[in-house]
């Protein structure tokens, strides 16, 4: 029989899907949950994300769902700005040491956005990964929830930094913030820390850097989102004019011994879906997806029959070998048709790299993972839920985060 | 002790500078004759919140009425211990989508707070359901790999459990396995079947009551208080039910095109697997085969069989593949495929079969001729060519898996309504060389529900009995009931144990809070309930046929009546309701239509329309509350009234509103139908199947159809709902004002 | 400091890169490195090789370069050839690799009573020059920076790609873009000019045997050198510099071009640079398309 | 012994033969058909199969049509494909080896490709003197396919003979010869000795 355990306590590290369901399934069985976000809202990659496949609906509606429950939860708080710098401990006995970085905003405020109005630099903006520029004083986005402002730190010693503290009429600007540190006694450790897109400047053959029109997958979520850099109009990167013939590289990165071993299972349904993004805004769009093996599990077959359906998408069992900038400087994508041995080198509007999803932070401890850095097993340990334990979509990290949640309560328990 | 409303107007973020407060505390004062009314700077604040606090304290207020920002921010500083609040959005939704100073944005606030001040005369604090005794044991129905890990995993977590398996012994499907596809690093060989030791724990646990040889005759009650009657004439009490019978091959007699039956050497992935198990893989002759072809997607994929991929097939092959080719290096094993399926580290399992020699052609098994040995004939695509592979010493069909959402050898019944959802065909009409048949599952039903709606678990247009929701994969539309494993998604059992943890965590999770009273997802902690006057019920059945969750059952003399843990409080009955006769404490016909009727209606020379945006505050709500963060404008002669969910809204409130001088209704509500996006399954549709009813009252009304529309809204639509909504109230304005004004 | 290197100049060194070779053997003493030639050094084979003497006779060419080297002593191998590198090293590193290769080569070595235990390691005399010498020291060696000089920077295939199972088997530099070669002409103070096709192919052998099949390979990268408004491409591979400067009248001839763009040596730039004799030293007499801009310095 | 010659499709014996007999045979199982190699390949249009598709028909057994394939004799040894392939798969040595396969089974096309041919005379070179005579060498291929074609070849490339000439890097005279070219004779014929026994024992 396990010692009982001295902290009843469910620490969720990951504040995006995976870890806003570990957090409040746990909460809403009962456990007092503390849930840790590195960035300054929750919602994490899927709030970036324009539509889900297959139902093409909206983030965001299952967000605000999920963030409603959170407000309504007395037993869930939540430390964004925040990280775990280490754990020890086990099972019923975890210690926690968690940092905060200065958001520079006190929860006083009340985003009335006085703040913006007065800040005159500008800063990449994270949320449509670095599509386009925010103002040095910003709402991550307009689903952010925590519903408050970040001060960006380069402004925060300028005289700049200065007139924003005056511009808030609540006070609610503190300049000399500094990172803070706490610990906390906890007996159970969800790890859901989620993924990052692998980057596309590693798979050289495709240019990603030297041309304006290869795009990542991430960011073309970003493109279509009505709240993106272009309201959602999909447009060139090089000359803002509508993306209208379109190719969509599956294996960006995964499947390959070179770059990610392991296949992100995701990419051919997002680009699916990408396909009716372009659809959508031009009847006379052409769609071109090159893939190896098209992996349409499930009920999801039949999101891939749909797209067949389409005369305007057409589908090449190919890896294509380069993308090379055409005398118009177009991205002209080269390679082998498997199935007609034809060597092609076809121009595009837009070339749309489906990079795969790595593992985005590894825990502060003494963790079974595997080769490619997810997250195995947690006997002992921590427990792994989402895409910190393999490549999953939506649904799967739910179900995962709801199962760790299961395994923490069982911990909190025994 | 009485209520006591408080008015407590904000005038920070710009409120104080484009509103005229003092005529808003008027209108408290003046027409609500409130005890107390207080402006603050900045409510938010310390200082305001500790204002509220202190009268709360003293006594003077038992109900806040906030005049400040939306509902949906700085819920946390307006929390106060055994108090509710109530919010108008004077922020978002006036000044900060109207401009300032404006007659019209003035009026609006003004309204705002009346609808507020209106609700709060009519809000009760809800009283908990806690009738008698709550059970926390677990049935789990289903003695394979996914029922026996939920059995096992409940016991962890300290609940009973009663697990039931049709046969005489516990495995399922995977029972007899030697090795199964690897879940572990680094992802290359089969391992070892973890079901053996699973079994022998669950065998040896105490607290697991096993039932072999039994079937559930009858399911009653709800969530807490599931009333189970088992075949060998048993009855339990459970709190809350995991529905894990898996799945079953598809049946192969019907792939004759590919061989089977024209030969015993044709034969299935799962009788394979018996010939691994028995450690001896012979053909008819006896010999050991030499040359073995695997078929894929036998049955999947194809129309005409199973429209859905099985997902598992694949790596299924690939492991039975390396079985065969480690055994006998010379052995030539061949994988006949069209995509080969190993998502995430599966891939590694690819690598290894073909390091193993394993040989993949990509195409299409067109036919399997059986005469001087085995031949399969390919559409090779990657050769260009048709090949006759062969001669084959065995040929393996990688059929297919069937969930078990129905007990194939129990007699059928009537379905009910909600066994599957007619609406949706996920195959696309423009497809015609995929025109799958809907399936329509053979056999009984499972649990036997004892529900107004049918006997059966609801299931997807595919016969798995899975969430709806891409968010909520544990959604179910049976409060209580969580289905895992195969029987809800085709999956691997390594995903299988997963999900069998996830269905597990949901149960004991519903049975937490029916013992509390309170909802669960997704208006989880929601203390309210349906409460039926019977008095006045006039047994139309609305109610229990319209319920997304068969909630509500009939008596013997066709009363409704409400099984309070099964229901999720979206307002469906309420708003099915003729004779509003269904109501929460806190949310009710008449609270809605007070709210409405509070509003001012200046009278038709005023040339001042009023149109009433019933919004669904889920996501046309947050929509309207993003539109003022990005200070998008529109007409401020909307009234804009939340609802739970269009399912809740009542003709009768269309009615009010009319004949109260609005100029126009405008619903606003989620995607019906196809993909539906309505959280309570189908709030939305049901109400635009009410307001298809609606015309034959307006004419009655000698009013104009066009005064009514229901508009589809999504979350992302901030941009987008001010355009529709300035194109309605040009739309109204057209048709003129409303006669009824002023009446 | 300098230090002594075994030195494997490959059998172009004596005829169509005689100017590799000159130009080396001027500069890298100047940079401190000192050469011994490997004694009585043979063919690698090439690209080729292979074909006519299978694949362990093939081997065993570079075996007897390797036991020779190896009985001068433990230093390093370096050679300035591509194909030579390739061959030289994939015979190196496979012979570290596999048991069974190494019994079979030193069985055949053994014929004549050499043998090679495999200690050494096979470098590019360009890997050499960017991680072990370094840009800096280079620069320090620059008395007439080739200010105003663009250079295409051409590094061909193979150089970056002696491909191997060991942990020796990667590349130096980046596969399809490397920067070695743009850092060496920088270095010497000259332009390097933007150029895609760094790493494109010159048709190799192929183009020895049958330029019919690859003279448009070779017209794309004088069309990008051209269009990217190169004085000069530079190359460390000697056939690349010899495919793709001697055909370029044919390449004219056939497609109706006009190009006289002169190809040389990095180490031809080097020496100019460092301020050798352009003849003597730099070797700008070999080329065949005369470089007045480097040469009138 | 020789490649087994399948007697049906994707027999595997030749492909089994080409795994344990080429160089990096056995990485050839992880091809997963990706076409990355031909899309890669500089002068993939002027190969009648491209090695994606060779690597399927050397699985289906198609000993003949391989080694008489021209893709084999088309590698520009550029690596590519090597660089690309996803599935790490030495592609140029695996095309070298199969020429050289080719040539060692006497297929007539093997013998008439340029390669083939400038092979012999390079080897020649190799090995008679040690070191490579590019002018010998050159003439000798020209030569290989006839008198008439030979001159023929050598007058379309005379301006470039004449042009090595002027520069001094057309070595002229004596071919130059290692010291030891006997001793480079043997150790050649060795491993050519111990090459043929490893084919034996299969």
């Amino acid at each position: 029989m396990n010692p009982k355990p001295q902290s009843q306590t469910v620490l969720v590290v990951g504040g995006g899907i995976g870890g806003i369901s570990a957090a409040l399934e746990a909460a809403e069985t009962g456990c007092e949950v503390v849930l840790i976000e590195k960035g300054p809202s929750l919602g994490g990659r899927v709030a970036a994300l324009n539509r889900y496949f297959p139902k093409m609906c909206h983030p965001t509606c299952g967000l605000e769902i999920n963030f409603q429950r959170i407000k309504r939860n007395p037993r869930l708080k939540v430390f964004t700005m925040s990280e775990v710098t280490a754990i020890t401990g086990g099972p019923g006995n975890f210690k926690a040491t968690i940092v905060t970085r200065p958001r520079y905003v006190k929860p006083n405020c009340t985003a009335c956005g006085d703040c913006a109005k007065v800040a005159t630099s500008e800063v990449a903006d994270a949320f449509n990964y670095g599509l386009g520029t925010v103002k040095a004083a910003y709402l991550p986005h307009a689903m952010a929830f925590p519903m408050r402002y970040v001060l960006a730190p380069e402004v925060a010693g300028t005289p700049e930094g200065q007139s924003i503290k005056a511009a808030c009429k609540v006070g609610a600007i503190d300049l000399d913030e500094q990172p803070t540190h706490f610990d906390l006694s906890v007996g159970a450790v969800i790890w859901a820390t989620g993924w990052q897109p692998y980057p596309a400047t590693n798979l050289t053959a495709y240019r990603y850097d030297a041309l304006a029109d290869v795009i990542t997958n991430v960011e073309m979520e970003r493109l279509a989102a009505h709240d993106g850099p272009t309201k959602g109009q999909i447009l060139r990167r090089s000359d803002g004019t509508p993306a209208k013939k379109v190719a969509l590289i599956q294996c960006a990165g995964s499947r390959d011994l070179n770059h990610l071993p392991y296949c992100s299972r995701i990419c051919c349904l997002a680009s699916m879906k990408h396909a009716l993004y372009v659809r959508e805004q031009h009847p006379d769009a052409q769609v071109d997806i090159y893939y190896i093996d098209i992996r349409a599990h499930d009920k999801l077959e039949a999101f891939y029959r749909k797209l067949k359906a389409d005369g305007q998408v057409r589908w090449l069992k190919s890896k294509p070998a380069r993308i090379e900038p055409g005398a118009d400087g177009r991205p002209v994508v080269c390679g082998e048709n498997t199935l007609t041995r034809e060597v092609y080198a076809e121009p595009y509007d837009l070339v749309v790299l489906a990079t795969g999803m790595q593992p985005s932070a590894k825990p502060p401890m003494e963790t079974a993972m595997d080769d490619y850095g997810f997250v195995v097993g947690h006997e002992g340990g921590v427990i792994g839920a989402g895409v910190a334990t393999g490549p999953l979509d939506v649904s799967m990290s739910v179900q995962s985060a709801t199962a760790a949640a299961l395994g923490a309560v069982q911990a909190v328990r025994r | 002790m009485d209520k006591k409303t408080g008015a407590y107007l904000c005038q920070g973020c710009g409120l104080g500078d484009a509103l005229d407060i003092a005529a808003l505390e008027k209108v408290a004062k003046a027409e609500f004759k409130l005890p107390v009314i207080k402006t603050h700077a900045c409510l938010c604040g310390d200082e305001g919140v500790a204002l509220i606090k202190a009268d709360l304290e003293a006594g003077a207020v038992t109900l806040p009425v906030i005049g400040a920002c939306s509902p949906r921010v700085m819920t946390d500083r307006f929390q106060f211990p055994n108090a509710q609040v109530l919010r108008a959005n004077l922020r978002e939704q006036v000044i900060w989508s109207h401009p300032a100073g404006d007659e019209d944005t003035q009026m609006l606030a003004e309204d705002m707070l009346r609808m507020a001040f209106t609700q709060a005369t009519k809000l009760n604090a809800p009283t908990p359901w806690k009738e008698g005794e709550f059970a926390t044991t677990l049935l789990v129905v289903g003695g394979g790999y996914a029922g026996l890990t939920a059995a096992n995993e409940a016991v962890k977590a300290g609940h009973d459990v009663l697990l039931v398996e049709k046969s005489a012994q516990l495995g399922g499907s995977a029972r007899g396995w030697t090795k199964v596809v690897p879940s572990d690093p680094p992802y290359r060989e089969p391992q070892d079947n973890p079901l053996p030791a699973l079994v022998a724990k669950v065998e040896a646990n105490k607290a697991i009551r096993v039932a072999r040889n039994a079937t559930v005759t009858k399911t009653a009650g709800m969530p807490g208080k599931f009333q189970i009657e088992l075949s060998d004439g048993s009855t339990h009490l459970v709190g809350a039910i995991v529905l894990a019978t898996g799945s079953r091959p598809y049946d192969a007699t019907k792939l004759g095109h590919l061989g089977y039956g024209a030969s015993p050497d044709v034969i299935t992935n799962v009788e394979l697997e018996i010939k691994l198990a028995s450690g001896k893989v012979t053909t008819k002759n006896g010999q050991a085969p030499k040359t073995v072809a695997f078929i894929q997607c036998a049955g999947s994929r194809d129309p005409a069989h199973l429209p859905y991929c099985s997902s598992v097939c694949c790596s299924v092959s690939l492991k039975q593949a390396i079985q065969l080719a480690k055994a006998d290096p010379q052995t030539m094993v061949y994988i006949v495929y069209e995509e080969m399926r190993t998502p995430g580290q599966a891939e590694e399992f690819y690598r290894a079969a073909q390091d193993a020699g394993v040989i993949f052609m990509k195409g299409k098994a067109n036919k399997v001729a059986n005469g001087a040995g085995l031949t399969v004939t390919v559409a090779d695509e990657l050769l260009g060519q048709e090949v006759p592979l062969g001669p084959l010493d065995l040929v393996v069909l990688a059929t297919g898996m069937v969930p078990n959402s129905t007990d194939v050898d129990a007699p059928a019944q009537e379905y009910g309504a909600e066994l599957l959802n007619p609406d949706i065909n996920p195959y696309p009409a423009a497809d015609e060389s995929y025109k799958p048949a809907p399936i329509v599952p053979t056999g009984g039903p499972i649990l036997n529900l004892q529900y107004r709606q049918g006997p059966h678990l609801p299931m997807l247009a595919d016969g798995f009995a899975d969430s709806h929701y891409i968010c909520f994969p544990y959604e179910t539309r049976r409060t209580g009931i969580y289905a895992c494993g195969p029987v809800r998604r085709p999956m691997d059992m390594a995903e299988t144990a997963d999900d069998a943890r996830g269905a597990v965590l949901k149960a004991i999770q519903v049975i937490a809070n029916a013992a509390e009273g309170a909802s669960v997802h997704p208006r989880v902690g929601d203390l309210s309930y349906p409460k039926i006057g019977l008095s006045a019920c006039t047994k139309c059945r609305r109610c229990t046929v319209e319920c997304p969750f068969g909630a509500i059952d009939e008596t013997e003399q066709d009363y409704p009546v409400v099984n309070p843990t099964r229901c999720r409080r979206c307002g469906t009955c309420m708003g099915a309701c003729p004779v509003r006769t269904i109501a929460f404490d806190n949310y009710s016909v008449d609270m809605l239509s007070s709210m409405v009727k509070a509003v001012n209606i200046p009278d038709e020379f005023d040339e001042k329309p009023r149109i009433l945006v019933i919004a669904c505050e889920n996501d046309a709500y947050p929509a309207l509350d993003m539109a003022g963060i990005a200070r998008h404008q529109y007409s401020a002669f909307v009234r804009i009234l939340p609802v739970r969910c269009l399912g809740s809204m009542n003709l009768l409130l269309i009615n009010d509103a009319l004949s109260g001088g609005y100029d126009g209704v405008v619903l606003m509500g989620c995607k019906p139908g196809d993909d539906y996006q309505c959280h309570f399954v189908k709030g939305s549709a049901m109400a635009k199947e009410r307001l298809s009813k609606i015309a034959e009252t307006l004419k009655s009304m000698q009013l104009e159809p066009e005064r009514v529309t229901m508009v589809e809204a999504s979350i992302a639509d901030s941009a987008r709902l001010p355009k529709v909504i300035d194109e309605l109230v040009a739309t109204f304005d057209t048709i003129g004002p409303n006669p009824f004004k002023g009446l | 400091m300098t230090r002594t290197l075994t030195y494997y100049p490959g059998c172009s060194s004596q005829a169509s890169a005689l100017h590799l070779d000159r130009s080396l053997r001027a500069i890298l003493p100047v940079l401190g490195v000192e050469l011994r030639d490997i004694e009585d050094w043979n063919c690698c084979g090439a690209s080729v090789g292979h074909i006519e003497g299978g694949h362990l006779a093939n081997a065993a060419l570079s075996a007897r370069n390797l036991a020779n080297a190896r009985a001068q002593g433990p230093e390093d191998v370096i050679t300035p050839c591509a194909a030579c590198y390739l061959n030289t090293h994939y015979v190196n590193e496979s012979l570290r690799a596999d048991a069974g290769l190494k019994a079979d080569l030193n069985e055949a070595l053994g014929a004549v009573g050499k043998s090679y235990d495999g200690s050494l390691h096979v470098r590019h005399v360009c890997e050499m020059l960017a991680t072990d010498v370094g840009l800096e020291a280079i620069k320090a060696k620059v008395t007439k920076p080739l200010a105003g000089l663009k250079v295409a920077g051409y590094v061909g295939c193979q150089t970056v790609r002696p491909f191997a199972d060991t942990e020796r088997g990667n590349h130096f530099d980046r596969y399809d873009d490397p920067s070695f070669l743009d850092n060496f002409s920088r270095a010497c103070g000259a332009e390097a000019v933007p150029f895609k096709r760094k790493t494109a192919c010159c048709g190799g052998s192929i183009s020895v045997m049958s330029p019919d099949k690859t003279l448009h390979l070779i017209k794309e990268i004088l069309e990008e050198a051209k269009a990217a408004g190169a004085d000069v491409i530079s190359t460390p591979c000697p056939l690349c510099q010899t495919n793709v400067e001697m055909y370029q009248p044919m390449i004219n001839q056939k497609f109706g071009t006009d190009f006289a763009i002169p190809v040389v040596f990095y180490s031809q730039l080097m020496a100019v640079a460092f301020g050798l004799d352009p003849i003597k030293d730099a070797a700008l007499g070999m080329n065949i398309i005369k470089a007045p801009a480097l040469a009138g310095r | 012994m020789t490649a087994p010659t399948p007697s049906r499709t994707y027999d595997l014996s030749f492909a089994r033969y080409v795994y344990d007999h080429i160089d990096g045979g056995q990485r050839l199982k992880l091809c997963m058909q990706c076409g990355a190699c031909s899309g890669s390949c500089p002068i993939g249009t002027q190969m009648d199969h491209g090695p994606r598709k060779l690597f399927m028909m050397i699985r289906a057994g198609m000993k003949e049509a391989v080694l008489t394939s021209n893709t084999i004799w088309n590698c520009v040894s550029c690596y590519n494909c090597v660089v690309r392939c996803p599935r790490q798969v030495p592609i140029t040595y695996i095309l070298h080896d199969l020429s050289a396969l080719a040539i060692e089974e006497g297929y007539a096309e093997a013998k008439k490709a340029d390669n083939a041919r400038f092979a012999k005379a390079f080897w020649w070179s190799a090995t008679v003197f040690g070191r490579t005579d590019e002018r010998l060498v050159t003439a000798r291929y020209y030569f290989s396919s006839g008198l008439g074609e030979g001159i023929k070849k050598g007058m379309a490339n005379q301006a470039i003979a004449l042009a090595m000439v002027k520069t001094k890097r057309m070595h002229l005279g004596m071919p130059h010869k290692v010291k030891g070219v006997g001793e480079l004779k043997a150790i050649v014929a060795k491993a050519a000795e111990i090459q043929a026994r490893h084919g034996k024992e299969g």
